[in-house]
């Protein structure tokens, strides 16, 4: 069998006595693909968080069969996690291209990546690329996150809510590019409120419910399960 | 019963050591008068309150001394505390009939505190500045090489008072001596002096005056042995702690300084193992104030004149009292409570019996150098009004 | 024509001085945003281990080892000071180091005594270079203007070709995300702030000897650093060079200047003997520095160079 | 309009009670603690002292406008205090004069009233002052304020017929009509004076944060891009705000007008300023009453504990230093945290977790102060030793060391296991 | 015909060489519900930075009930009665809900910078407060520290700070953003409620909300519009379709889990 790229076993997480993650179990096999969804609230940003270091974490975390809990941020990212938070976080007095320069994480050992190639990714960007990131509207912001966490050559990704305030088009644009990354080999982890783009490129799906995976499955089977539907994600 | 002197002077912030060295001498003198038995029988008891030169902090620590009981205030460093601690007592006098206090003033200097602003509960054991500019530009009156003479000093109401005096003076002394520059810089706030000093050397110079103390002076002077001024250097504070390090061998023979005392003076045996006995026990300081071992004497015959402690007997014997101090005869005047006393116009020296700074420089002053009490008496504008007795 | 040659080259020498001072507060606060009020502290700090160091051994020695010492005093100071308040803001960072000033001035005392120590200037550099109208150019000050210049120099290739600037300046927006992509954030402000702090002891080095080492150096100097960096303009090193050549010229010119306000402004009717009047350009010069801080900030908040508004 | 948003508005803004209970009580109670304490027969050091925190009161306070209140830090308060405090000594000067010559409006004014004056003084300086100021906030104030205080207090030692140079502007404050059958002559009768006037002083503060202005000084602190959203200049906000700050500033310097009966040029100075600084950040910016308590420590540390030690500076730079890094509340937030766990589910191990605390802190406490002062006695070089409660603890004494170490490695241990506990309990 | 509530002529914006809003020319009545949609980037935002004083525009004409405002201070349009939300949520985060929106109403009540008053006795801006804390549904959470409020909850007292001071002309910039699909119907129904008889200006990606609740769309592309018209006339556009709505125009529903 081989070992899975991330596996996190019995997590919980707390927002001071808030018990937010009340033990969270996932794996992510390499080059998969997996759609975390929910209702909002429920703590899939939390895991998000937790696994990368921003929240502290108590349970098993182990990312290429190594602990990551308990590591400084920056640690876990050089082991090769990459992490494109809710906030999107960018640099709002940087230029474009200083914020994708930034993505590389040792200037000697470039990654494969370049910032020409991201570029061209996404042409908004490229018309914007010497101005300050902080200018950017929504949309962009959203597509440089992604491309600055692709800079560092990451072995799998956390996407937190990547459509959120997206045009219609660009949505689906991004669905894209998701899944343009995966074939890379890249493995994903995304937390996704819709559906349409989750189980179109999803090879896995977990659905979360009160700070638990509450189920598990492939996207075909998901989308048979009418009942985990209405329990867990519909109103 | 104990006789409490409140010393109110800075003891911490950049003016502590100052302070702290005049609080190890007013100490030391209680320690010695104790050891015969005190004053008219009481024994003296000497406590330090840090004003950190600040007039307001003063006016606090002198309401701390008045509750402990004291009825003595000696102060000295800047005249603008004792100003405000003039007013405050006159004030508390008034105010407390039965309870007044009196100040010994040791080294505050400005001139209106026994002029226009004279009071009968100030007495001041130091020569004020205009005394000491008699004494500077007499000395210079001799110099028949000094042509040219640059004032410069700290903008306020003693650098002013310096600066006045000094251009009053070698005008009346010394007509053809051209006063190439007279100079107020900004109190404490000058970093580099060079660019005074090349103004100095520009204006071809033969010696400066200059009232300036703390860094102001060591670093004025500083800058002017390193820019190769060679004129004479004449201050009020060349001798004061720290700055004969800053100075070194370049200032050797060229930096004067005018002063009622240096412990190369000769000495007499008892006064030698007095000033021995200091430096024995303040290792880190220099004996520097002969004023306070003077106050510390006067305070004590007056009191036994008057046969009181009591501050308003003690300030009425005061008046007019003469004294035979180490350097000389001492007298306070009645007219305005300015002591007169023999003064030194002080050279920098390295070849001198005791040094200063733990290092081998020190002061030296020759008969030539000797001012007598009665030639440093100036004129008084002073109109005393006394209490009734 | 003498007062221009020496102000001239005075208020250079002055200006290098005052760069020296300030480059390393332009690192810290224009990379970290930290407005260190110690700064000057370790100014003093710098030129007291030169101190010792020169006793102990030489000149030479202490102008390596003290400023690396300083640094590493500096380091140890973020690690378990200043990274607590961190999180706290900026503010809390400035009064961090406003309390850090009290305390480092007080230690000093503590080891080094309240007054002057004698730090001399090294003899190899102790004679006059040359003479200009009869007053001698100590060769030490010449000195200075080369420790300056390649300061500036190593400084620019700091801020220019090292990411470490761009990261920082990240971490300021946001610290977390900064982690995420891999870099190591504390580390990096450590160095900086560790830096910063040898440049003002290199600064203390030079300058300790130059003019005098005593405790009250620090305070003395404190506020003016403040004037060059911002008035240079936000993470600008040409921008502080320029701020403090222009400072140290301006200043030094105020002096030489004799000059009273009537003297200037008598068409206005302003007379020599009132108030006013008597006022000499020469009582002004330490009020430049404030005077340029306050116009600069109000008509170009950005500074002279600065690339962006503090 | 329905009859419910009647009724929620209600229950939304606090009951009677509970606003008599909040912000009624502790004025009454302040009241009351400056009425009773003469009835403990302060000496005329504590008068005094407890003068100089009424002025430092109001004068934190009034700052606490600024940094605590609407955001603005300045190294420059102390200007409006001393200007504030020049017009009403100048004005007691009037009085004198006045009362002595031809009488005019002057010989009619109280002294008792000239914290009046201080206000318009430090009020219109502010005016002026702010004007440029308070265009911007944040680091450019911050610098603005410190540019300007360098700027006025070297001006203070220019104008001598102003500021009167080194030596200040002295006056007496026993003149002109008594108010309250109080002469001001001995510092018992200026008690009342300063009492009064802090009470007025903290009163008004209080009222201005209650006041649409003083609301949304708040509402610019925290993010002034809003502010401008939702109708308010935030400029205007500032500068308004800047003025009343400056004001009570005055106002605190008319206070001190009387009390020292003196001004000198220094009290426009940065040190002030970075003292008033101090105050309000050690007392706890964020609460309305920290700047008091700061205020009151800060006073007496800087007028008492020169006397004990002469390393004072290095302690209340080291307390300074805490605050910051440990408890950003300042005094207030840690008085906050205690009264909080006192009225917690569980009181008694509160108790039990802080006993223990302060256990540790003070055994680090004396580890320290030994090495403090065994340094600052030694360093002094006179042969001096520490010689606390009769002991004798030279520099290189076995036993020295001992007390250095022993309670800082104790002390270590147990905070560490406190706060071990602590976590534990989350 | 009557004064338009808001009327862009030919309107221009340029951050140095980036030309972004490119000629707009738009006229929304009073009581009119207009949406504005268009791509990321299109200029959106800073459409709504142009009208309510956030931006100085280069050149061209905004007027509000005929009134020129164009390059006014934001917080003097506010006082004329526009007043707008912000796409990233801006809210007063150390205070309380309640004196949040408190900020909001004070103004608008002629308190203006009132030194002389104190706000617990200002019983017309209480009643005001709670008033509009009832509609919005968070009169439950009114003593909460703002910042501590769910993202949702945040949204809404956007939304209620926006309303607070009784602006007639209404400014909403994604207002639904990153809410879930029940969280999201109940701001539209708020929004609805709340903007009964006024003029609404929104920008939305949500198709949803902005099908449901429009009168009018424009559809804003590279700062210029494309179209205005009626939600089923811009939804069988196709020149809307290629540059915005893709292939998303059949599923309009939305589909938010
Ligand atoms: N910083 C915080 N402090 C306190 N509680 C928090 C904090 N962040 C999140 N929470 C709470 O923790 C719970 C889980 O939050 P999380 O952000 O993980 O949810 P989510 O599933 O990602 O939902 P969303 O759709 O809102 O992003 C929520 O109830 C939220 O209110
Ligand atoms: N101050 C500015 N300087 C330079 N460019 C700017 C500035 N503000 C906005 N822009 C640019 O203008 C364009 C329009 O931005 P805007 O925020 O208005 O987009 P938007 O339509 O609201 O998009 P979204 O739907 O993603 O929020 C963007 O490309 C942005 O980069
Ligand atoms: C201690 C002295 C330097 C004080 C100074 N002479 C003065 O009167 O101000
Ligand atoms: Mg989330
Ligand atoms: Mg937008």
């Amino acid at each position: 069998m081989t070992q899975a790229m991330l596996s996190v076993k019995d997590l919980n997480a707390y927002y001071g006595k808030s018990h937010v993650l009340r033990g969270v179990n996932m794996e992510i096999m390499p080059g998969e693909v997996i759609a975390l969804l929910g209702r909002n609230g429920v703590g899939r940003s939390t895991t998000a968080k937790a696994i990368m270091g921003e929240v502290e974490p108590k349970g098993e975390i182990t990312f290429k069969g190594q602990p990551i809990s308990g590591l400084e941020s920056y640690q876990i990212a050089r082991l090769g996690l990459g992490y494109v938070p809710e906030s999107r976080d960018i640099f709002p007095a940087m230029t474009v291209r200083q914020n994708l320069i930034l993505g590389i994480k040792d200037m000697r050992h470039p990654g494969k990546h370049t910032v020409d190639q991201m570029l061209d990714m996404f042409p908004n960007l490229r018309a914007r690329a010497d101005n300050l990131a902080g200018v950017l509207s929504g949309g962009e912001k959203q597509m440089l996150t992604m491309c600055r966490t692709l800079m560092g050559d990451p072995e799998l990704i956390i996407i937190d809510e990547p459509t959120e305030g997206l045009a219609p088009k660009i949505v689906h644009q991004i669905g894209d590019v998701i899944a343009e990354i995966a074939k890379t080999g890249v493995s994903i982890l995304l937390v996704e409120q819709k559906l349409s783009i989750a189980l179109r490129i999803a090879d896995r799906v977990y659905v979360m419910g009160h700070g638990e995976i509450v189920y598990s499955g492939t996207p075909e089977e998901f989308k048979t399960r009418d009942d985990v539907r209405a329990e867990w994600l519909e109103v | 019963d104990t006789l409490k002197i409140a010393f109110i002077d800075p003891l911490s912030g950049p003016f502590g050591p100052t302070g702290q060295d005049g609080l190890n001498e007013w100490e030391y003198a209680a320690e010695q008068i104790n050891a015969k038995g005190g004053i008219n029988g009481n024994q003296v008891e000497v406590t330090g309150y840090d004003n950190k030169v600040n007039p307001k902090e003063s006016l606090v620590q002198l309401q701390k001394a008045l509750d402990n009981g004291v009825r003595y205030i000696a102060q000295g460093n800047g005249s603008s505390v004792a100003s405000a601690l003039i007013d405050a007592i006159t004030k508390h006098n008034k105010r407390n009939p039965g309870e007044e206090v009196l100040f010994l003033n040791y080294a505050a200097v400005d001139p209106s505190f026994t002029n226009d602003r004279c009071n009968f509960w100030h007495f001041r054991f130091d020569a004020d500045s205009d005394m000491k500019m008699e004494a500077i530009t007499d000395w210079v009156k001799g110099q028949e090489d000094i042509k040219k003479v640059y004032i410069i000093g700290q903008d306020y109401s003693f650098g002013k008072a310096v600066a006045a005096a000094a251009e009053k003076n070698l005008t009346e002394k010394r007509p053809d001596i051209e006063i190439v520059g007279n100079e107020l810089h900004p109190l404490g706030k000058v970093k580099d002096f060079t660019p005074y000093v090349q103004k100095i050397i520009s204006s071809g110079a033969d010696a400066m005056i200059t009232g300036n103390w703390g860094a102001d002076m060591v670093l004025l002077i500083k800058a002017a042995i390193d820019s190769g001024f060679d004129g004479k250097i004449l201050t009020y504070y060349g001798g004061s702690r720290g700055a004969a390090t800053a100075m070194g061998q370049a200032a050797v023979g060229q930096v004067m300084a005018i002063v009622e005392h240096n412990t190369n003076l000769e000495m007499s045996d008892a006064h030698a193992a007095y000033v021995d006995g200091y430096e024995a026990k303040y290792s880190e300081s220099n004996y520097y104030y002969q004023r306070i071992d003077n106050a510390m004497h006067m305070l004590a015959m007056a009191a036994e004149k008057a046969d009181s402690i009591d501050p308003v007997d003690v300030a009425f014997a005061l008046e007019g009292m003469t004294y035979e101090g180490p350097t000389g005869t001492l007298t306070m005047r009645a007219d305005n409570h300015q002591v007169l006393q023999p003064m030194f116009m002080s050279t920098f020296s390295d070849n001198v019996a005791r040094g200063v700074d733990n290092g081998p420089f020190g002061w030296v002053a020759d008969d030539a150098a000797r001012i007598e009490a009665e030639d440093t008496r100036t004129e008084t504008t002073c109109q005393m009004t006394r209490p009734s007795k | 024509m003498e007062t221009i040659v020496f102000s001239l080259l005075n208020g250079v020498i002055y200006g290098l001085l005052l760069f020296m001072l300030s480059s390393g507060l332009t690192l810290i606060f224009s990379m970290m945003g930290v407005l260190n009020f110690a700064h000057a502290s370790f100014y003093m700090l710098g030129a007291y281990f030169a101190y010792t160091i020169s006793e102990a051994s030489s000149f030479w020695v202490a102008l390596i080892f003290a400023p690396i010492l300083v640094g590493l005093v500096g380091a140890l100071v973020e690690k378990y000071g200043l990274r607590t308040v961190h999180v706290n803001g900026h503010v809390a960072e400035l009064l961090f180091t406003f309390g850090l000033a009290y305390l480092i001035d007080e230690v000093v005392k503590i080891i080094w005594g309240r007054n002057a120590v004698d730090y001399k200037v090294p003899e190899l550099l102790d004679f006059p270079l040359f003479e200009l109208f009869g007053a001698q150019y100590p060769a030490y000050r010449i000195f200075t203007l080369f420790v300056a210049l390649a300061m500036l120099a190593g400084l620019w290739f700091i801020l220019n070709r090292t990411r470490a600037g761009l990261i920082i300046q990240a971490a300021l927006s946001h610290p977390h995300m900064v982690g995420h992509l891999g870099h190591n954030v504390p580390r990096i402000f450590m160095t900086v702030f560790g830096v910063g702090c040898a440049l003002a002891g290199l600064a203390g080095v030079i300058g300790g000897n130059y003019l005098v080492t005593d405790p009250a150096m620090g305070v003395q100097m404190g506020p003016i650093v403040f004037v060059v960096v911002v008035v240079g303009g936000l993470g600008s090193l040409m921008g502080a060079f320029l701020a403090a050549m222009i400072l140290g010229l301006l200043q030094t010119f105020a002096v030489a200047i004799d000059a009273r306000f009537a003297d200037i402004f008598g068409w206005l009717g302003l007379d020599a003997t009132s108030e006013l009047g008597s006022i000499t350009i020469a009582s002004l010069a330490p009020m430049i520095p404030f005077l340029m801080l306050v116009l600069v900030l109000m008509i170009r908040p950005r500074g002279l160079l600065g690339d962006r508004e503090l | 309009m329905s009859n419910i948003a009647t009724d929620t508005m209600i229950s939304l803004s606090p009951s009677g009670s509970q606003k008599f209970m909040q912000r009624t009580v502790p004025l009454i109670i302040f009241a009351v603690i400056l009425a009773v304490i003469p009835v403990f027969g302060p000496s005329r050091t504590m008068y005094s002292l407890l003068n100089a925190m009424g002025v430092n009161i109001v004068f934190a306070m009034s700052y606490n406008m600024l940094l605590g209140r609407a955001g603005l830090l300045s190294f420059g308060h102390a200007v409006y205090f001393g200007l504030g405090g020049y017009a009403a000594v100048h004005a007691m000067g009037a009085i004198e004069a006045a009362s002595y010559g031809d009488g005019g409006f002057w010989a009619g004014y109280p002294v008792f009233f000239l914290p009046f004056i201080g206000f318009a003084g430090g009020a219109l300086a502010g005016a002026v002052i702010g004007w440029p100021s308070c265009r911007r906030a944040g680091t450019p104030f911050a610098m603005i304020s410190l540019g300007v205080a360098e700027l006025i207090s070297a001006a203070g030692f220019m104008f001598g017929s102003i500021f009167g140079g080194e030596e200040g502007i002295s006056g007496d404050r026993m003149n002109g009509p008594e108010m309250f059958g109080l002469s001001l002559g001995p510092i018992n009768e200026v008690y009342w004076f300063i009492a009064f006037w802090t009470f007025i002083g903290v009163l008004g503060i209080y009222a201005f944060t209650r006041t649409p202005l003083g609301k949304m000084s708040e509402a610019t602190r925290d993010n002034p891009e809003r502010a401008e959203f939702v109708g308010y200049d935030p400029q205007k906000v500032r500068y308004l705000v800047f003025i009343f700050a400056g004001g009570f500033a005055g106002l605190a310097g008319g206070m001190s007008a009387v009390n020292y009966e003196i001004f000198t040029p220094e009290a426009l100075s940065l040190a002030p300023s970075g003292m008033v600084l101090l105050m309000a950040y050690i007392g706890g910016i964020r609460y309305f009453a920290g700047p008091i308590l700061g205020a009151i420590l800060l006073t007496y540390m800087q007028s008492m504990m020169s006397d004990y030690s002469e390393a004072w500076l290095l302690y209340l730079g080291l307390l300074f230093i805490v605050i910051v890094m440990f408890a950003p509340g300042g005094l207030a937030g840690i008085f906050g945290g205690l009264f909080r766990g006192l009225r917690g589910d569980n009181p008694a191990a509160s108790l039990r977790q802080w006993a223990v605390q302060i256990t540790g802190i003070v055994l680090m406490m004396i580890s320290l102060v030994t090495l403090i002062e065994m340094s600052v006695n030694w360093s002094n070089n006179y042969g001096e030793v520490f010689e606390p409660f009769g002991m004798h603890l030279p520099h290189d004494g076995v036993l020295t060391w001992a007390v250095i170490f022993i309670p800082f490695v104790a002390g270590v241990g147990i905070l560490r296991k406190a706060l071990k506990n602590k976590e534990g309990q989350a | 015909m009557s004064v338009p509530a808001l009327s862009i002529n030919n309107l221009h914006k340029s951050f140095g060489p980036a030309h972004i809003i490119r000629g707009v020319t738009l006229d929304i009545e009073p009581g009119e519900r207009h949406a504005i949609i268009g791509p990321n980037g299109a200029g959106k935002s800073t459409l709504f930075n142009l009208i309510s004083g956030g931006y100085h525009p280069s050149s061209g004409s905004i007027k509000l009930r005929g009134e020129e405002i164009g390059g006014m201070k934001p917080f003097k349009i506010n006082r004329k009665g526009l007043s707008r939300s912000f796409q990233v949520s801006n809210i007063f985060s150390n205070m309380t809900v309640r004196e949040n929106v408190r900020c909001g109403v004070l103004y608008s009540m002629g308190y203006g910078y009132g030194f002389w008053r104190n706000v617990g006795n200002l019983h017309d801006v209480q009643r005001k407060t709670a008033e509009i804390l009832e509609s919005v549904d968070l009169l439950d959470k009114a003593q909460l520290p703002a910042a501590l409020l769910p993202y949702a909850d945040q949204r809404t007292l956007e939304i209620a700070i926006t309303i607070a001071g009784g602006a007639d002309v209404i400014m909403l910039d994604e207002p639904t953003a990153g809410m879930s699909h029940s969280e999201t119907e109940r701001a539209v129904a708020l929004i609805k409620q709340a903007t009964e008889g006024k003029t609404l200006l929104i920008v939305e990606h949500d198709m949803g909300v902005v099908f449901n609740m429009a009168d009018r769309i424009s559809v804003l592309v590279y700062g210029e519009i494309i179209a205005t018209d009626k939600p089923m006339a811009i939804r069988g556009n196709e020149k809307v379709r290629e540059a915005y709505l893709g292939d998303e125009a059949d599923a309009i529903e939305g589909d938010a889990a």
